[in-house]
């Protein structure tokens, strides 16, 4: 039998591709910060009401403290989580460590990635350069030790990760889910190559020899679910289309100081029905604003200090 | 003739420039716009031939038309020579090949250890901090660091020991960087509201004082033993041409998130034909 | 003092850009088979009178070939050194290999990667997943063995390997040095990330911001020479400039069966007055005709048969 | 009807197309016309979902309108969705993702061992062969192997022991693939000019004649003693589409490079409109 990613028709539903995802996976999230985050399908998970989620990832925002508020983490395993010097700390993800309520295994871009080389090399570790006499080292028990074969040096070992479920979201792709992203990739290639499963949504699904023109960063062999999700980087970034929505992660930071504040921010804008009433509740006109960037430098400063 | 005014922002970001030498491959860090700020008037004062990553999109030597609250933004990539991959910045820091980045903390130690994990530690945190991105393996290999804070006056950011090591200073108590193993060499200077600091010996001390600050407030800041170099002196003011790089770049003042407000009221002056400034005589 | 890498201009004679690379050297050669090899530089060693070079890539043709030919190499550490179906064996490196002129380190594609990476990443080893079992690991005493932390699995262990010089030839450059390719890549970006000193020679020099906008696979930091050689890669490829040329080749391996072939082929195209003689003795019409491959499709196949 | 005529060389590239399923991801390898061709005919006949990863440009199903007599060549990238970078093949490879890949030798030992280094061995060969590419470590990880050579009636090129193994069989003097740690399933098809074969418990057997050799010429021809199924059939005659792959995408044709000029003499026919081929009656 054919396997799943070799199917020439990968298009799904939303819905259908967040039901790949088990309660309990280890879900890598692509983007990063305020750009490109997958956030169609962490609001998908919401809805969906997945439970004890493991998240790695880089640098990240309100994808990791959306899935942490909304009570479907049990453990994160990202270098950062927060909004910068602008916003401050992630209020939801501060609150759970404070309160215990998660496992704060907080790892670097650098060890997360040698992590994930090892899973796309076929490798059981990796050895690292650093991490050696910091308190990372110590929240990893399952880090280990290596001895150069050649030099007599030891080296930290870190085993190879290879997340259950990758969550990207890119410009577009074609049915098969030949997929075109534009830089900064982030870790979204060592994501797809290193995981298990791989779910994109995409601005817009197009024909194969425009996303092949456009230029394939992720081969439709490495995808199991392609869907079609305008907007769905939806407060972050997804440029060329539009910047990223300051006064909305402004709104999501005020809200999420308090587990009330979660719960109303939640339905109002993601447990209702799916992205059209989360784009509905965002509002046409800030969404089309978003799209204005590229209209004068004035314009997009504008957007920038929303 | 006019006098020159500026605000302290502007002279710290001046003062973190300054460490930067000609010819340097400088990485600045996601959400850092002070030193984001200070890479752009290096590049474009003394060390035109300095390579600028770019912390979050690793684009090389941009010119943004401004400086957006957001580190992985487009603004950032406009004018790039190129993007660098993810893994090709962390891998060239790996080998040694990153001359320098700046690293910042809640907390930072004498040995230039800094902590942005968690006040408290973990696992249970008085305070989750936002965390360390790749700093944890990037201050082990880059060849000098440069830290700063912008909190030094609270009394809670240069402290004795961090209660969490996010990266790493020249020693921990596990031992010197040479004994774990680390080829980088760690922090090579410090700039803090209150001054400029170097690392002699591996163990920070003071070298320049704000005009405005005194040394018994910096020692009195300091949650620890500070050592003063016997030559104490006043930062070097601002620079014309560093003042108009910082103001033209930061057109949406994103470096004043980093301070408290009431240290943005800090205002200096000089003459614009004097070298010397009238608030440092 | 700024390191020379970091100068605003790096361009460089042919000549100069050599005097870089000396006797005993371990030398990395991009490009790959009938493609983008580096035939400026690689003539350029010749009249150097380079020596005992040690040669290590992937699968090469010519290039190995004439350098092994023209008695400037110890060792050659490739994958594979040949003309494939169609032209068969290698003449100078068989010659040399079969009387053991020369030490014959064959390596393997990924083993290579994996050493290179090790240097890319500033790691002393990189455990590979294969080798073991074969004659090819019986060949490398430097490899030797690992066994992994976590899974206990034993695997083979491969050195970093730093090439002390990579010769690459590109499309364009601008004069600090950063330079445009197309794909296929093959080793190049390795090499240029591994190696201690990259040399590239282009076939045009461009203002900064076409090279840019063309693309920068190489940025300028990796870059200690670079110089404009046109037509630098010939008789392999260097799309879409040129064609390979077929029949040059098939006269170099007509050649190559003898030392006496060697030395007249030298003699007639190599040991000149440098690039313009060789391709002088080449001539403009066959250097014209290999540019006409995007005439057309019957124009292509003519030149495929040439 | 006039009857189809059809030579040794496109019946062999059809026999080792037909050894690929549908759905696989599949590497031909460089310098290999017989198997790249066979990719193409797989590809627009029984398996049209594979994907046909080219053999040095590590191009994705691409349509060129010929095949050069050179593995990397522009010529090879024509309509493709993409192309891998080398390290990506190479680590598909390695986690176990590549389904199938062609692998020849100059000399095969009955484990499906190759030796395409140097008859006579290393560090004195009798002849130094152009070496293995990445085969060495790809025979080691990817899923199933398809092997072939067009010199089996040589004598030389099916031995008992390989002068020196640059890829892995199913086990060599060291133990098996499971005791060597390899994780790929080994050679799993081979196809000679003489005939096909498969490898039921790791070990060389025929299975198919091409209907103008007689099996006591296989058995000669072969330097030890081979296993032969005992339903030892005729390999199925090409049908009609084919046998327009091949003539379609081989406009040069680069296969019969890999042939000694009195194999490529040797034809076949049949009826156009008949399933069974009249020379195998």
């Amino acid at each position: 039998m054919m396997r799943a990613r070799m199917l020439p028709d990968k298009r799904r539903t939303l819905a259908d591709a967040i039901a790949l995802v088990r309660d309990g996976d280890t879900v890598a999230l692509g983007g990063a910060l305020s750009y490109r985050e997958p956030m169609a399908l962490v609001r998908e998970l919401v809805r969906q009401e997945r439970r004890d989620l493991r998240l790695v990832g880089s640098a990240h925002g309100i994808d990791v403290d959306l899935l942490v508020g909304a009570g479907a983490v049990a453990a994160v395993e990202q270098s950062y989580v927060g909004f910068e010097q602008d916003l401050g700390l992630a209020p939801a993800y501060r609150r759970a460590a404070e309160l215990g309520l998660i496992a704060v295994r907080e790892t670097c871009c650098y060890t997360l990635l040698q992590q994930l080389r090892a899973a796309e090399y076929g490798l059981p570790f990796m050895p690292v350069r650093g991490v050696a006499g910091t308190g990372i080292l110590a929240l990893h028990p399952e880090y280990g030790e290596i001895t150069c074969p050649f030099t007599g040096q030891r080296l930290v070992a870190v085993p190879a990760l290879a997340p259950d479920v990758a969550l990207i979201h890119g410009l577009s792709a074609d049915r098969r889910g030949n997929v075109h992203l534009r830089r900064p990739f982030v870790l979204d290639e060592r994501f797809a190559h290193a995981s298990r499963q791989l779910i994109v949504t995409v601005e817009r699904l197009a024909p194969a020899d425009e996303v092949a023109e456009a230029g394939i960063v992720l081969p439709s062999f490495l995808v199991d679910a392609v869907v079609e999700a305008p907007l769905g980087a939806h407060p972050t970034s997804c440029y060329p289309q539009y910047a990223y929505d300051r006064a909305h992660l402004r709104e999501w930071v005020d809200a999420a100081g308090s587990d009330d504040g979660v719960s109303d921010y939640l339905a109002r804008y993601v447990t209702g029905d799916g992205e059209a009433a989360y784009l509905d509740a965002v509002g046409d006109e800030r969404l089309r604003g978003l799209c204005e960037w590229k209209d004068s430098t004035e314009r997009w400063m504008e957007l920038a200090s929303a | 003739m006019t006098p020159v005014e500026f605000t302290i922002d502007e002279w710290f970001c001046i003062a973190l420039a300054r460490t930067i030498r000609d010819g340097e491959i400088v990485f600045h860090g996601f959400g850092s716009p002070c030193a984001q700020v200070a890479m752009y008037v290096a590049k474009r004062t003394h060390a035109p031939h300095m390579v600028l990553v770019e912390g979050s999109t690793y684009a090389l030597d941009p010119e943004p038309a401004f400086i957006p609250a957001t580190s992985n933004d487009w603004a950032l990539l406009r004018g790039a020579d190129h993007i660098l991959r993810f893994e090709e910045l962390f891998d060239l820091a790996a080998r040694g090949q990153l001359d320098r980045m700046f690293l910042s903390g809640a907390q930072i130690d004498p040995h230039g250890n800094t902590n942005v994990t968690a006040v408290g530690g973990l696992p249970r945190p008085r305070v989750k901090l936002g965390g360390g991105g790749g700093g944890c393996n990037l201050s082990a290999t880059v060849r000098e660091l440069t830290l700063w804070t912008t909190r030094h006056r609270s009394g809670r950011a240069l402290v004795a020991d961090c209660d969490f090591i996010t990266d790493l200073g020249h020693r921990t108590s596990l031992g010197t960087r040479k004994e774990l193993g680390l080829a980088g060499g760690g922090p090579g200077a410090m700039v803090t509201e209150l001054g400029v600091f170097d690392f002699p010996d591996g163990r920070l001390r003071l070298r320049e004082l704000f005009p405005d600050v005194q040394l018994d407030h910096v020692l009195a800041a300091t949650g620890f033993e500070l050592d003063v170099a016997r030559d104490l002196r006043a930062v070097a003011p601002p620079r014309a041409e560093e003042l108009a790089v910082v103001r033209s770049v930061d057109r949406l003042g994103v470096r004043r998130a980093e301070f408290h407000p009431r240290e943005l009221e800090r205002r200096f002056s000089r003459s614009a034909h004097h070298a010397s400034c009238p608030c440092c005589a």
